[in-house]
């Protein structure tokens, strides 16, 4: 009941909130509401949008699929230290990389002269330039997200309910599924919502592996990018909509992990 | 299913070695520290001996050894159950999801475990909690969901650290009365402080002290006849060390020599005396084989020494001469320390006199309340 | 442009075909609006264009990227296309673009020509030297003898429009169709000596494309009349 | 230690490695490493390195200052729920917004003609074009990732042990310092080392609101961009020294949260 | 410091006044769930009153009255220290950087502090595990810890909730001495699950069921003369309700009726009798003003109680007929359970008749052994 937080946290707290609501503000007030309206009623507008909550959507269930697995591994596995901590820092690396060449990257693993390129061409598959290619990018980005916010709920809770499952004959995807996901979902959620907000808000990794192709490839932030180069304060207004759309996934997204 | 453990654990300092046979339940007991929970963590496969195995009805449950192909069953394979010394219930389920929880893990339909799980929560007294999440219970309330879930585990073997530690007085006897019945035919082994579950609840009760077993026997054997000072405490009894002097050939209030029998009962059988290093022989019934000249022990009920009366007395028995070390309340009497004796004496006894610590006492303890036996 | 297919550049099942542009994004508009008139002329042709940096768009060829046509923004990424064989027969040239002075909306600074701009307490910002933009900034320098200290060396001409338009920087030297789209925002100051560099988009049919006919005919079509006039009509110059 | 993993987990987690470790073995393989010690050596990069490191440890500095009071605010203050979603969506954005529209949004704060642009004239502060610009863009960018990580763990851990010492006379200062800090440091270093990565990787925001010159704004991920337009492969070999040094720096970290 | 408590915490069921003067230890019993920790998280601070107030030597620490200003002074400021139901010691400090803390919080010095600590390390018996964390810790010695950082705290109210709970018998004797010492002079409340804790340690006893205070009063006389049901088992008596009868006007065994009193002893002032509700007249000892037809009960020993004799004896007392609805054992007797009436018989009795749920007994109730008193 009482609270811990000691008053002199206040401050500084408020002036970081100001550090990220003032700029929001400012773009705010720049918008002109007509405008605004034109802009995302635009097909192009409504093109991307529509591509980039479908391709945002496919990469943060890939980021659960993969993530999960991944943080699980690297919170309950026996891997011994060092080697634990090698591949952590590994798997941040995309968060480091300047996005286009994490793209780069993707292009030379899946690209026609990549490392994989032969056996895919082999298979007839071609990822790079397709929708396909900007999931991979999008995932690539914002995987590191959710398998940090996991990992780092997992390390620090659970233990003991979970020993207790297993010593009342739970297997282990029973005490997975039934004790040690539902003591994370706050976090599950927060690294959901990260993923999808980073893989939304993707750019410079899509356009290099993806390209910018309307309908195929051309996401919001291809749009406001392209946007930007014949009329800014369009390009400002657009990316107010991607704001939106975030808001609304987040929101909803904290609301059922509380519910 | 019998149980056989032998294992090493150099970082918790354990080091035992252990058999229960089919059926029985053993009370494990011994100081904070002593390793009771690490071995529970050694059955249940949460922890890893350096060395040693564990084997269950035949199954190899543990087994490390130089040499050998090294196996380590997963807790949930086990068919063994814990309930720690913390409840640590599931905090997102309630309390009847909690206790289905081992049922649906053993895949009991969800209906049937939902009813049985209400009846073990009706046994242990926490029915009406059914619906309430652990975060929203009191302290005996989650343990009495925790055992209501190791029960609903339905176990080969049973292993309960401290059950009873947090539950109110009829919590404690209820389920102390249903423990049993719970237990019938299984193994199981229950940590307790607490002399009343060992007596109520196990047939046999092994001492554990610094990672070793100090003493192991029957529940009722071993409560009468501790060998280890931690044992004597534990079953309420002071012990006294010595080696078996001759039997007296009659009863009587001995001077710490020889015996005087006023009432002139005549010595039986089951007399027996302990020579005390001090030099004083006390008189007391026999338990076992004793040849004169044996290390022996005495075990005797505090509350039943009393302070030697200035004259002659009906009572057979020994006084010896005391200074006292110490004095505090002991239920509605007053405990007297000693070097090597304690008295829980009528507080009229106390206050009459001037007991205070660095006073000589003459303490009379009688024969009958002595049990003397082999130190073995 | 329209319709939208799993992978880009493959012909419809329903008969119709499609032709990827890949363009240097500061063609944005003009190629859109040629690209429309294309298809009106070519009924069943749906033209998709992919607007990238030029030097993303020849990595991105390189790497199996579905492109019929490639338009760059300076002859120095097409000459690298042409070097890995990346594109089919001899680039030609479509538009050329000079540089000009963009200064914000009131010209706050009173800047009045080049040597102006290297006065102190101008903020001035330039493209980098390894950009097309900076490279001609550079020549005009040389050949004017002016040295500019700039307060940024941007990485593309829509940066260093930023800054302007944002009224952050006092000039900046872009070229005029840039200084065109930024509307009233900017005011552009005549540059003569923008003539010593002139900037030159190129064009190439892309190499291994499965529509080389059409593709050289949307070529045609950029270097036609039409396309000339749209291109006019957004600040460029006839090569 | 019984391991409470899945076996099933595995290979998804594989999986998840291999689709980030892949496209990174695909850079290394095409790098030269003539080339590469010829570029590192490099003064332009060797300047570019050196602002990189000092900006972002500037602003990682900044991020923990005003991010683990946020962080604190959102996890142990009496906010009311609502209000909470929102102010912990808002802070969000900046990983959703494309990183050049949030350069913008900065430059409509502090910029000459932003919100706060006269009073900061007022005071003689040119904030664009300096030092100090990259600095703000990179901590508008990276402040999100140690609020978001350190309000997870604060949510999950601790509240007994901060309420028993509390109940010993320690006052909320020293129980945020003595208990509540320590008990989430692995979380911190987390959320500290995600900042600084990000903040080391940031490119659109910078350019934006800070432009590139060399030795001034021009960060390793901005010469990297610029290297790209001439010389594309060794751009990815410069991007290379980008991830060693954040590999380095995420295993100290994690090595010094851990002693 | 003198305590003033009045408080309703409606979802916790919590609705009691109380008050505790200074220097007093009070010992707060009551059924799992009944609103021990309730209580003492209000006292503490963790707890805020629906409405209440909370009063600490004059200084309000709590009010929350309708119209009223709020008070909630912070926990850290209320110099209240509470041990909790778990020790939460803090995971990443050493068991002496645990102890130190709250001395640190203070203001001691380090060194001092240090010193202090390895004092209250040793007071509790776990100097040797000053250098280890609490993850590395048995239960019970994490306790030991928890105990001592508790008193290192050094505030004018001190809290504990089940602090023995988790001791080894040996602790549990050592903290039963040293609490005593260390809360003279000061205010304490101690929740406790033990009888032999409330003995030891505190002046007074609450009896907490439902969070109402069923009983309140000095330790002696309220484990003496318990007025609630769980108040007496928790002393470990039998209560029988009745109404008080005519004092006899001598001793003897009364069937049930009038007494017959074969020692010839002559009735006291000390003497009554309680009439129950079956009509059955049981003699005993008085303890306070009694007037015919008044509500009254009895308490007594069960292990007091033996089979009446069929032939005439000379403990004078009360025979009782009764039909055994339980059995079990209790300690090294069976305790034999009928409708109103608890008896701690030894084994041999039992195994000599045929005793067993639904057969008739004749209990002997000795009336030395029966306390009868008002009911209030
Ligand atoms: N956090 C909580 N929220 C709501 N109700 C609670 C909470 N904790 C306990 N309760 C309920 O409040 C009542 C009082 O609980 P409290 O913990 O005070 O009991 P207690 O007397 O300490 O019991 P125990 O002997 O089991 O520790 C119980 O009915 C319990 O279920
Ligand atoms: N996680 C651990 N790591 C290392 N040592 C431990 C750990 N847990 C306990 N110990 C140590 O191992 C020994 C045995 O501990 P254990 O918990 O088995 O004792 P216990 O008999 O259960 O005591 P208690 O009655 O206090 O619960 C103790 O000395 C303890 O300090
Ligand atoms: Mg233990
Ligand atoms: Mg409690």
């Amino acid at each position: 009941m009482t609270s811990t937080l000691p008053r002199w946290a206040w401050p500084p707290a408020l002036f970081g909130a100001l550090f990220v609501l003032l700029p929001l503000a400012a773009v705010l007030v720049r918008v002109d509401p007509s405008t605004f309206l034109a802009l995302i009623s635009a097909p192009s507008s409504l093109s991307a949008l529509r591509l980039s909550l479908v391709t945002a959507a496919c990469s943060t269930v890939l980021c659960l699929l993969l993530g999960v697995p991944l943080a699980l591994v690297l919170s309950r596995s026996r891997i011994p230290g060092p080697a634990l901590s090698l591949l952590r820092a590994l798997l941040l690396i995309p968060l480091v990389l300047p996005p286009v060449v994490g793209g780069l990257a993707l292009l030379f693993t899946v690209g026609r002269q990549g490392l994989l390129g032969g056996p895919l061409q082999a298979l007839g598959l071609q990822v790079a330039f397709s929708t396909a290619a900007v999931v991979l990018a999008q995932t690539f980005v914002a995987l590191p997200f959710l398998v940090l916010t996991l990992e780092g709920a997992l390390r620090s809770t659970g233990g003991g309910a979970e020993r207790a499952a297993a010593a009342l004959g739970a297997r282990p995807t029973r005490v997975l599924l039934g004790v040690t996901l539902p003591g994370v979902l706050p976090a599950l959620a927060s690294g959901t919502v990260l993923s999808f907000a980073r893989a939304l808000g993707e750019f410079g990794a899509t356009i290099t592996v993806a390209g910018s192709l309307e309908g195929t490839t051309r996401t919001l932030p291809l749009e406001i990018y392209l946007l930007r180069e014949t009329d800014p304060d369009a390009a400002v207004a657009l990316s107010l909509l991607l704001v939106l759309v975030a808001l609304v996934v987040i929101l909803l997204a904290h609301r059922r992990a509380r519910g | 299913m019998s149980l056989h453990v032998e294992a090493q654990v150099p970082e918790r300092g354990l080091d035992l070695a252990l058999d229960l046979p089919a059926g029985r339940t053993l009370a494990l007991v011994g100081p904070n520290g002593a390793g009771k929970s690490s071995l529970l963590a050694l059955l249940g496969g949460d922890l890893r001996p350096a060395r040693g195995e564990v084997v269950l009805g035949g199954r190899v449950l543990t087994s490390v050894r130089p040499g050998g192909r090294t196996v380590q069953v997963p807790a949930h394979a086990r068919r063994v159950a814990t309930l720690g010394q913390e409840a640590h219930l599931i905090p997102h389920l309630t309390a009847l999801g909690n206790v289905a929880f081992p049922l649906r893990a053993r895949g009991v339909p969800r209906r049937d475990a939902r009813a049985r799980a209400h009846e073990l929560l009706a046994e242990v007294g926490a029915a009406d909690l059914a619906e309430r999440r652990p975060g929203r219970l009191s302290g005996g309330q989650q343990q009495r969901v925790a055992i209501a879930r190791a029960l609903a585990a339905d176990p080969e073997l049973l292993l309960l650290d401290e059950p009873m530690s947090t539950l109110d007085v009829d919590a404690a006897a209820e389920i102390r009365a249903l423990l049993p019945r719970f237990l019938e035919g299984r193994s199981a082994v229950v940590v307790t402080h607490d002399v009343l579950d060992a007596i109520t609840m196990a047939h046999d009760v092994l001492v554990l002290e610094g990672g070793e077993v100090q003493d192991r026997g029957p529940t009722a054997d071993l409560l009468a006849r501790p060998r280890t000072a931690f044992a004597a405490r534990f079953a309420g009894l002071a012990l006294l060390h010595g080696r078996a002097g001759a039997a007296p050939t009659a009863g009587g209030v001995a001077e710490g020599a020889g015996a005087v029998d006023p009432t002139g009962v005549p010595g039986t059988d089951q007399d027996a005396a302990l020579r005390l290093p001090t030099g004083e022989l006390i008189q007391g019934r026999r338990s076992g084989d004793l040849r004169e000249g044996d290390p022996a022990l005495a075990a005797l009920r505090p509350a039943a020494v009393t302070l030697a009366p200035s004259t002659g007395d009906r009572t057979a028995g020994t006084v010896l001469a005391r200074t006292v070390t110490g004095l505090e309340p002991r239920g509605d009497l007053v405990r007297v320390r000693t070097a090597d004796l304690e008295a829980d004496l009528a507080p009229e006894a106390v206050a009459a006199g001037t007991l205070r610590p660095g006073s000589d006492v003459r303490l009379l303890v009688p024969r009958d309340a002595v049990t003397i036996y082999p130190a073995r | 442009s329209g319709s939208s297919s799993d992978t880009a550049g493959a012909s419809d099942a329903g008969g119709s075909t499609t032709l990827t542009v890949f363009a240097a994004a500061s063609l944005k508009s003009s190629f859109e609006e040629i690209a429309t008139d294309f298809e009106a002329d070519h009924p069943g042709v749906d033209v998709q264009l992919s607007f990238a940096g030029s030097s993303d768009l020849v990595t991105q060829i390189g790497q199996g990227a579905p492109a019929d046509v490639l338009a760059t923004a300076d002859t120095a990424t097409m000459d690298q296309a042409v070097e890995q064989e990346l594109v089919t027969g001899t680039p030609q040239d479509f538009a050329t673009n000079t540089l000009t002075i963009a200064v914000p909306a009131g010209n706050p600074a009173g800047i009045t020509d080049l040597a102006s701009l290297a006065e102190p307490g101008v903020q001035l910002v330039l493209c980098a030297p390894q950009v097309p933009c900076g490279r001609a900034a550079e020549k005009v320098e040389e050949s004017a003898g002016v040295t500019l200290s700039p307060v940024s060396e941007e990485q593309s001409v829509t940066d260093v429009l930023g800054k302007v338009t944002s009224g952050e920087a006092d000039a900046g030297l872009v070229y005029v169709t840039d200084a065109a789209s930024a509307g009233d925002a900017v005011e552009q100051i005549d540059l003569p000596e923008a003539k010593a560099a002139v900037n030159t988009y190129p064009l190439a049919v892309v190499a291994g494309t499965s529509q080389e006919e059409l593709a050289t005919e949307f070529t045609q079509e950029v270097l036609g009349e039409r396309g000339q006039e749209v291109l006019a009509a957004q600040g460029f110059q006839a090569p």
